[in-house]
């Protein structure tokens, strides 16, 4: 059990729209039951579509937001219960990355400073030491000295999405918590980030949570991953046993509406009817029915349960599992 | 054997700042036959959009102005034409749909009078007549209770069913050739499978023309007969879809196909093409991939390759065919 | 969505409603504007004047009036038993004759017979009994705390017989019952809260209509006990803006201005179309020195003032060239003046006094005033004045109520911050008590009367309480005079002018007249 | 609909009794005794005391302010200090003036700021936009006061063309509300620019483009109704400044509404009248504010307003 | 470190000169050719502010009273008011006094308003709702009768009109600096400075408050124009600056009975201050289209 850096369970969260003084309050869903864990070292990725939760399952985690229910460990400690103020043992060993590399980055402060803003909320480093650790971590993820001087609009998104890797490195964090980290990119720099990612979790030993909408791009860079679809983690495993043998009917759409860039692979997809339902009044029963391709009576009526499958580490909730 | 139904010749289009030109569009080649779905693939900064609009000549209260360059629709000279002649043209003979849905309808506007308004102007209809086009169009891209819908405004449809709106104003008057500018990009995987499909469905129909505008290699790969891919303002290569992926020739084309991570596909690591897309006020001398290539040669850093056939229906824009096919 | 469109429509019914009702007013206003004729040139007289004054109208209710435009107007509506003439004097109007006993204490007066008030009401004495009584038991009429409070008993001998006996001695009283106009008995009793609004008295006049902050009307009575031929219509406009004014009067659109702002009387004079009056006035401009305080407690130090100052020059640059030296403590209008030899501007003398008072090299000092354009003017004038002598005077201009209260806040002498406050003063020609008990008397210092020189001198006390308790002339003559020459040599203030009133009247206009209170009479009014 | 305003005037309630409050400790707390401005300044201190008593300034302030209160919900305004006249009369003759003044003066402003606005933003950096420019820049950099006096010398005095003030028929209406409106024209002007060139760098404009619609169709019918939402916000936010511009303009013009009514009633520190015309003031502004959501509304579908 | 694909592609970014935000800022403001000549206008008005005694030709004080009201002449260029005192020299002198007076209250304002909003956006809740409220409140009273009603209780003077001015300047500079504030919070950045853990007062600090700065430089430059209409306004009324100071609004005052008579002692002040207005307001513009991200287009 050591071995585990992250363990959520039945996270929870809701938000509380009101529109004034005489409205009834509403309340959106916007995490109803997350439930997984990541080992040291690994890549869990959270896929799903917009509004499915994911974005808000990793605030929860990094603690930018209150949990409703729920628990979160980080190595054995469990965060979720905790004041801001007891939480800077893990700010430090959790780290984040962030969907858009132009506006994760304070366009009025130079490289050097917002690299090395941890040290200076966390350390008492003198500024020529801190100096010294940003050169160290520009290096690392592939950027000189020279570029330290500079502000971060002078860059591309490959190199700002580096700038704000090297934040996220230099307080040698154990789990990176990656929202979309490459989804604003271009594909040929995109692979440059997936690759420099990949090489940084077998330097340092990192675990990253990835959360993506791109199956591609999860397929490539996890070990296990979780399929979202509003608020739930409807199928989770590794990634091998998920991709190759998909239980939920959602985790099967989504993996066939994947455009595949092969003119040779085109083939008839398993298109779904209708939208994502919205989170404010989110369907009974199983949450997919109203789009699923397979639904039954009891899908409107209960929730299905989380089941372990066949292989190991491998869950799913539907209830066509049961018949 | 096909008809050309769009050709677009060493187009050149420029954008005036502080007085400073800057051109975007370096001469760009390439032609749409009759009925067929045309992928203009290229990272952001390339020029594909803008090639689009180049196409519809939407620059009002933008700098930006054809140069040079010619573009003949249906044997009219688009380049040429007057600001009303082109008016009649868009939206009658050539659509477009923009990547954007939520804002690409007027967010104050009901959509019947948004989608009337191109069927009234193009096709005379009065009122009546164009609201009852509007909801057949509306069924026609399968959106359910289209007769309510009309009276709704924008914001009261998801995603897809304003992506679906847009098709249909597109597609209300019958267009020749439909340029998709990014239809599927702000789209979740689930619903950019819906349109694509409809498109597709749509497409075989109206046997019309697509010029579909992409930076995903994927939605290029399930929907065109041909791809033309673009780099820094320029057209690299022209190939068939089954040819360009492949056999890509190109080193961008190469690179760029060889970095997508592909479903089912277990590599370690991906190839990338290293480097940055160049800035448009900054261009590199000779071949603008030349930073960036692999396989650069001392002339690629002097001199820009011509655009050259070096198969079948196939163009390619670089010193290693050049030299080869010399 | 039908819902939507409604709001639509209705939006734009309420902005069309309230489009045609501002603009179907205005016509109206418009029409009747052109309608009264004195654009059109006609040879028909006239039936309407206009007369334009510079303030608002405040009240219409005779016994809680304390501004002059307000008077002006009640004084053509209303009579009093007794009234005042040109020149400011006591004079009969609804008493016939009347009577002071030895000691000041007993009034007794003849009415007139055979008038009748606007609303058919008898005037007898019985009516004025309901009027002095009302304003006794209202204390919070002006009038009240003005001499009827202290009125013991009223008795009607005679239904033309009123004999009024006092607590204690009040030497104004007479000009009070010329200011307490006399009003219907009916509306006292029946519509006291209309008597502000409408006022009912047996005058020349009778009133109209009023909308307020734009205008008053008063109509001819036609039953008027009175002699005289008179204009049909009067119609009083309060334009505050001088500028306004005379633009009115020389375009004939106001038969009547008043009054003339000064800076303007260059514009007006040489039109043969208009006559321009100047009237001396009751109305005196001065600057209060504290004289409980250091360094005012010296004599030497207020004289310095007055020696400092040049009094033509004051008249010239603030005044715009109109009004007389203040001469005495009280204006030359007022019953008992005695001129006294002013202090003729003399920088060396103010130096020699003030370095005999120990400040050879001056001292700082303030000046209070309100906000009025015309006090912040005379304000600087004094500031720039005894600069010569080395006196640093700092302005500070204060909001009225504000003011007041700085002043009257001080319970105390040694409360007061008060050091100097350029002030006017004006009282009823008639009145001298008034001109002098509430500026000089030590039993006035604020907050019970306006004296805020704090001048203290047990003599001059003495001989206004004396003046006060008696009813011989003669002896009344002779104790003012000498009040006069102690005070004004004492210097409790500097003594700076005395306005002239100037008011405007076009050229077929006649029977116009402004009293020195400031009062204007327009019941004699009337088109050549 | 009805809802809406229901629910939105009952908001409005807690607002009026906050400003009711705030308005009557405020004047109370300005220095100055209004009995002794009543009295006089020869008053002796048992005149003014007896005044006091007798216009009930003796209460506690809190008692003051419950019997005003009490009047007020009876629809008694109260009895001014000063005059002995009912507030409401001394307000009945003044109001619909004032309200017209402002009125006149916010729809010259709007047409006026609307057009300028769009010619400027349709004609970006051509001469047009700099001459609608320059005169919105000026008409809210001239003070109030000054322009007032100068349109005075000029029209009233000079070419004798308008009155100088009063208001008695249309025409008196003229100078005021030109200067009252100066400044809002002005912004008006200026917001209509910057938002119509912002819409008109919309996805939607395009789109409107690409349907081959006419330039002027795309700019009147899809471009203005847009950027006429952060007008119109604007607009009703400005309308404070009206009320207070009005203080001024009306003293400038003799013009006989509640602005100066208040500036007097100030300086006499008449409680009941400046009492009830900021509790007027407050209302208004309120009431306009509502007036603009409910426009808002109209002009913006995305506010829905449930019925 | 040799397994990580290591790009240096320095040269997209050394061709271009060091970039330097006020050396851009420069740039791009010179380009503004009215709010640049505006600016030197307001920059020769504060050296004329700081040399006024220096540069007035008579003694602005000093009355003369054999020549009142005269119109401009050779010895007197603006001509002299109803003390027969030298108006350009008053007009010299009071720029210093009409622009400290509208320096100070404005960045008081500001300085107050800055916190209140800054506080108000960032956390929200029932401190936003009551500071929000309040301003609600302000706002519904004519922002002239609240000067009218503060001078009234302070009393008359600069110091006061500078406090009246201020206090009615606060809920303008709350409410821009919230809603820039807001706007600032949604950067991702603010979120990743919260997910290191940096505390309230950094973030608001180092990463909200360079947000709002751009809008406030702009808010102030309109507002000091505002600011000198409001003391102007309130000197007309008689609550501003005691009537022998040289301030413009005094001038005008003053002036304003003899605007038939001689009417340059009205005109005079009024042009300068509609130029100085005029000037700050043009000098915003010119920085909303150099600083605001909005209403850039090109």
């Amino acid at each position: 059990m050591s071995n585990t850096i992250l363990r959520v369970e039945k996270l929870k969260k809701s938000f509380e729209l009101s529109n004034g003084f005489f409205e009834k309050k509403k309340t959106i869903q916007a995490v109803s039951d997350v439930s997984f864990e990541i080992q040291k070292g690994e890549t869990f990725s959270l896929v799903g579509e917009s509004g499915c939760g994911k974005s808000t399952t990793g605030r929860l985690i990094s603690r930018l937001l209150e949990p409703t229910e729920g628990s979160i460990w980080i190595d054995g400690m469990e965060v979720s219960n905790k004041k801001e103020s007891q939480l800077k043992q893990m700010r430090q060993s959790v780290q984040m990355i962030f969907q858009d590399p132009y506006a994760s980055l304070n366009p009025r402060m130079k490289v050097k400073e917002i690299i090395a803003e941890p040290l200076t909320i966390h350390t008492n480093l003198s500024t020529s030491e801190r100096q010294k650790k940003v050169l160290e971590i520009l290096e690392v993820v592939g950027l000189s000295e020279y570029h330290s001087e500079r502000y971060a609009h002078e860059f591309s998104g490959g190199q700002r999405q580096r700038i704000g890797i090297a934040r996220a490195l230099i307080m040698k964090p154990q789990l990176i918590i990656a929202d979309e980290p490459v989804s604003a990119l271009d594909v040929s720099i995109q692979s440059q980030i997936l690759n420099l990612l990949k090489d940084l979790q077998r330097e340092y030993g990192i675990s990253y949570l990835f959360i993506s909408h791109d199956l591609s791009v999860v397929e490539h860079i996890s070990d296990n991953i979780g399929v979202m679809y509003l608020g739930a983690i409807v199928e989770s495993g590794p990634k091998d046993t998920v991709f190759a043998n998909p239980q939920h009917p959602y985790t099967k759409a989504l993996l066939s509406s994947v455009p595949v860039a092969n003119p040779r692979l085109r083939k008839e997809k398993i298109i779904l009817k209708g939208d994502i339902p919205s989170p404010k009044n989110p369907p009974s029963g199983c949450t997919f029915h109203t789009r699923c391709p397979f639904a039954m009576d009891i899908c409107k009526k209960e929730k299905p349960k989380r089941q372990q499958l066949q292989e190991e580490n491998h869950f799913a909730s539907c209830h066509l599992l049961d018949q | 054997m096909t008809k050309k139904l769009l050709q677009v010749e060493e187009l050149q289009t420029e954008f005036t700042r502080d007085k400073q030109k800057t051109r975007i569009l370096h001469g760009v080649n390439f032609h749409i036959n009759e009925g067929e779905v045309l992928g203009l693939v290229g990272e952001s900064g390339c020029g594909k959009s803008l090639t689009s609009l180049s196409i519809m000549r939407l620059f009002q209260g933008t700098t930006g102005e054809i140069t040079n360059g010619n573009i003949y629709f249906n044997d009219s000279n688009l380049v040429n034409l007057s600001d009303y002649e082109m008016r009649k043209l868009r939206g009658k003979q050539m659509a477009m749909i923009f990547q954007d849905p939520m804002t690409s309808l007027n967010p104050v506007m009901k959509i019947g009078k948004q989608l009337t308004e191109p069927i009234r102007v193009h096709l005379k209809l009065n009122k009546s007549e164009a609201r009852e086009h509007a909801i057949a169009m509306l069924t026609k891209v399968g959106i359910a209770r289209p007769d309510e819908i009309v009276d709704e405004y924008p914001h009261q449809l998801s995603g897809g069913m304003r992506q679906r709106v847009m098709i249909a104003m597109a597609m209300s008057c019958n267009p020749n050739l439909l340029i998709a500018d990014e239809p599927t990009t702000a789209l979740d995987v689930t619903i950019q499978a819906q349109i694509l499909e409809l498109m597709k469905k749509l497409q075989k129909e109206e046997k019309m023309s697509i010029l579909l505008i992409t930076h995903d290699l994927g939605v290029v790969a399930e929907m065109c007969d041909r791809v033309v891919v673009m780099y820094a303002g320029k057209v690299v290569e022209e190939a068939s879809v089954y040819d360009l992926f492949e056999n890509p020739k190109h080193p961008y084309s190469k690179g760029l196909i060889a970095s997508v991570p592909k479903l089912g596909e277990k590599k370690d690591k991906l190839d990338s093409i290293k480097g940055n897309v160049p800035n448009p006020s900054n261009m590199p001398k000779g071949c603008k991939f030349a930073p960036r290539c692999n396989m650069a040669m001392p002339i690629c850093h002097e001199q820009e390759p011509a655009c050259l056939a070096i198969e079948n229906d196939r163009l390619c824009s670089c010193w290693l065919y050049e030299l080869e096919t010399r | 969505m039908l819902q939507r469109k409604g709001w639509k429509i209705l939006l734009l019914v309420v902005f069309c409603a309230i489009f045609m009702v501002a603009c179907s007013d205005d016509k109206k206003e418009t029409n009747s504007s052109e309608g009264k004729g004195e654009k059109e040139p006609t040879t028909e007289k006239k039936e309407e004047l206009v007369v334009a004054v510079n303030e608002n109208f405040i009240s219409m209710d005779p016994h809680n009036t304390g501004d002059t435009n307000s008077n002006s107007v009640q004084s053509a509506m209303l009579e009093g038993l007794l009234g005042f003439d040109d020149e400011g004097q006591i004079i009969n109007v609804l008493a016939e004759d009347y009577s002071v006993s030895e000691d000041a204490l007993v009034y007794t007066f003849k009415l007139h017979q055979g008038i009748k008030f606007h609303d058919g009401e008898d005037f007898n004495a019985e009516a004025v009994k309901v009027n002095f009584e009302r304003i006794m038991k209202d204390k919070s009429l002006r009038l009240n705390s003005r001499g009827f409070s202290l009125i013991k008993k009223i008795e009607t001998p005679s239904e033309y017989e009123i004999k009024i006996t006092l607590k204690e001695t009040y030497s104004p009283m007479l000009t009070r019952f010329g200011v307490a106009k006399i009003i219907s008995p009916k509306s006292v009793k029946e519509n006291p809260a209309d008597i502000p609004k409408k006022p009912v008295g047996t005058g020349a006049y009778k009133f109209g209509e009023w909308v307020q902050g734009d205008h008053l009307t008063i109509e001819r009575f036609d039953d008027y006990w009175g002699k005289g031929d008179r204009v049909k219509k009067i119609t009083f406009k309060p334009v505050p803006e001088s500028g306004s004014r005379v633009a009115m009067l020389k375009t004939g659109e106001a038969g009547v201005i008043y009054p003339v702002p000064s800076q303007n009387i260059a514009q007006v004079e040489g039109d043969k179309n208009i006559q321009v009056f100047k009237v001396p006035s009751t109305i005196a401009h001065y600057v209060s020195i504290n004289t409980y305080k250091k360094p005012f407690n010296d004599p030497k130090v207020r004289q310095a003032f007055n020696y400092a100052v040049d009094k033509d020059a004051f008249i010239k640059v603030v005044n715009f060239g109109l009004g007389v030296p203040l001469d005495s403590i009280i204006s030359s209008k007022t019953i008992y003046y005695k001129k006294q030899e002013a202090y003729a501007q003399n920088i060396e003398k103010a130096k020699q006094l003030l370095k005999e008072a120990g400040y050879p090299d001056g001292f700082e000092t303030e000046i209070w005033g309100n906000t009025n354009s015309d006090t912040m003017k005379g304000m600087q004038f004094i500031q720039q004045q005894l600069k010569q002598i080395g006196v640093k005077v700092e302005i500070k201009s204060m909001e009225e109520g504000t003011l007041s209260d700085e002043i009257y806040g001080a319970q105390t002498p040694d409360d007061a911050k008060l050091q100097m406050w350029y002030v006017s003063w004006s009282s009823y020609a008639s009145d001298v008590t008034n001109a002098t008990k509430p500026l000089f008397h030590s039993e006035s210092f604020p907050p019970n009367g306006a004296n805020t020189a704090y001048y203290n001198n047990k003599e001059v006390d003495k001989w206004m309480d004396e003046a006060n308790s008696i009813s011989d002339k003669a002896k009344q003559e002779e104790l003012y005079g000498k009040i006069q020459e102690t005070v004004y040599k004492d210097a409790p203030w500097i003594f700076l002018g005395v306005d002239e009133i100037v008011y405007g009247v076009r050229s077929d206009v006649e029977g116009v007249v402004v009293e020195p209170t400031g009062g204007l009479d327009v019941k004699d009014a009337n088109f050549k | 609909m009805l809802r809406y305003i229901i629910k939105r005037v009952l908001e409005i309630l807690p607002i009026i009794f906050v400003v009711s409050i705030l308005s009557f400790l405020f004047i109370h707390f300005i220095p100055g005794d209004p009995a002794r401005l009543v009295a006089g300044k020869d008053a002796t201190l048992q005149d003014v005391q007896n005044v006091r008593e007798e216009l009930g300034l003796n209460d506690p302030i809190w008692k003051q302010y419950i019997s005003y209160m009490g009047n007020l919900l009876q629809g008694n305004l109260g009895t001014s200090l000063k005059t002995g006249l009912p507030v409401s009369d001394m307000f009945s003759s003044r109001f619909m003036p004032s309200i017209y003044l402002t009125f006149f003066a916010m729809i010259w402003a709007t047409i006026i700021g609307l057009l300028i606005g769009a010619i400027s933003a349709v004609f970006k950096n051509k001469w047009p936009d700099y001459l609608g420019m320059v005169t919105a820049v000026s008409g809210i950099s001239l003070p109030g006061f000054w322009l007032g006096l100068l349109l005075i010398q000029l029209f009233s005095v000079q070419l004798g063309m308008l009155p100088t003030g009063g208001s008695e028929g249309f025409k008196s209406y003229i100078l005021p509300s030109l200067t009252l409106g100066a400044g809002i024209m002005s912004m008006i002007a200026r917001f209509t620019r910057s938002s119509l060139l912002e819409t008109l760098q919309t996805d939607y404009i395009r789109t409107g483009r690409a349907k081959g619609l006419k330039e002027s169709v795309v700019i009147i019918q899809h471009a203005l109704r847009n950027s006429l939402i952060p007008v119109v916000t604007i607009a009703g936010l400005q309308f404070g400044f009206l009320l207070g511009g009005s203080v001024v303009v009306e003293t400038v013009f003799s013009f006989p509404g509640m602005g100066r009514l208040l500036i007097d009633s100030i300086a006499f520190r008449d409680y009941p009248v400046i009492q009830s015309a900021l509790l007027l003031f407050a209302i208004e502004f309120i009431i306009v504010n509502l007036v603009v959501d409910i426009l808002y509304s109209v002009l913006n579908p995305k506010i829905q307003i449930q019925s | 470190m040799n397994s990580v694909s290591i790009d240096k592609n320095e040269k997209t970014v050394s061709m271009q000169p060091k970039y330097s935000p006020v050396k851009e800022f420069w740039k791009n403001f010179r380009k503004q050719k009215v709010a640049f000549i505006a600016s030197v206008f307001v920059l020769l008005l504060i050296l004329v502010a700081i040399l006024a005694p220096y540069i007035a030709p008579f003694d602005p004080y000093k009355p003369n009273y054999d020549a009142l009201l005269e119109p401009p002449s050779k010895s007197h260029l603006a001509g002299t008011d109803e003390y027969g005192r030298d108006i350009l020299s008053r007009l010299i002198m009071g720029t210093r006094i009409s622009l400290s007076v509208s320096f100070a209250s404005v960045f008081l304002g500001m300085i107050l308003g800055t916190i209140l909003g800054l506080m108000s956006g960032y956390f929200g809740g029932w401190l936003d709702r009551i500071i929000m409220r309040s301003s609600d409140v302000l706002f519904s009273f004519p922002d002239l009768l609240l000067a009218i009603a503060i001078v009234a209780i302070l009393g008359p003077g600069l110091n006061n009109v500078i406090i009246a001015v201020t206090v009615f300047g606060i809920p303008s500079f709350a409410r821009l600096v919230r809603g820039a504030t807001l706007e600032a919070k949604e950067n991702t950045y603010v979120e990743a400075a919260k997910s290191m853990g940096a505390p309230h007062r950094r973030i608001m600090y180092k990463h909200i408050f360079p947000e709002t700065v751009s809008s406030l430089i702009i808010f102030v430059t309109m507002r000091i124009g505002t600011a000198i209409l409001a003391a102007s306004s309130l000197s007309f009324l008689g609550l501003g600056a005691s009537p022998e100071t040289p301030e413009w609004g005094v001038m005008l005052s003053t002036g304003r009975d003899y605007l038939g008579t001689a009417s340059h002692v009205v005109i005079v002040p009024g042009i300068a201050i509609f130029l100085t207005v005029l000037a700050f307001n043009l000098i915003g513009d010119g920085l909303r289209d150099v600083l605001d991200p909005k209403t850039k287009n090109d």
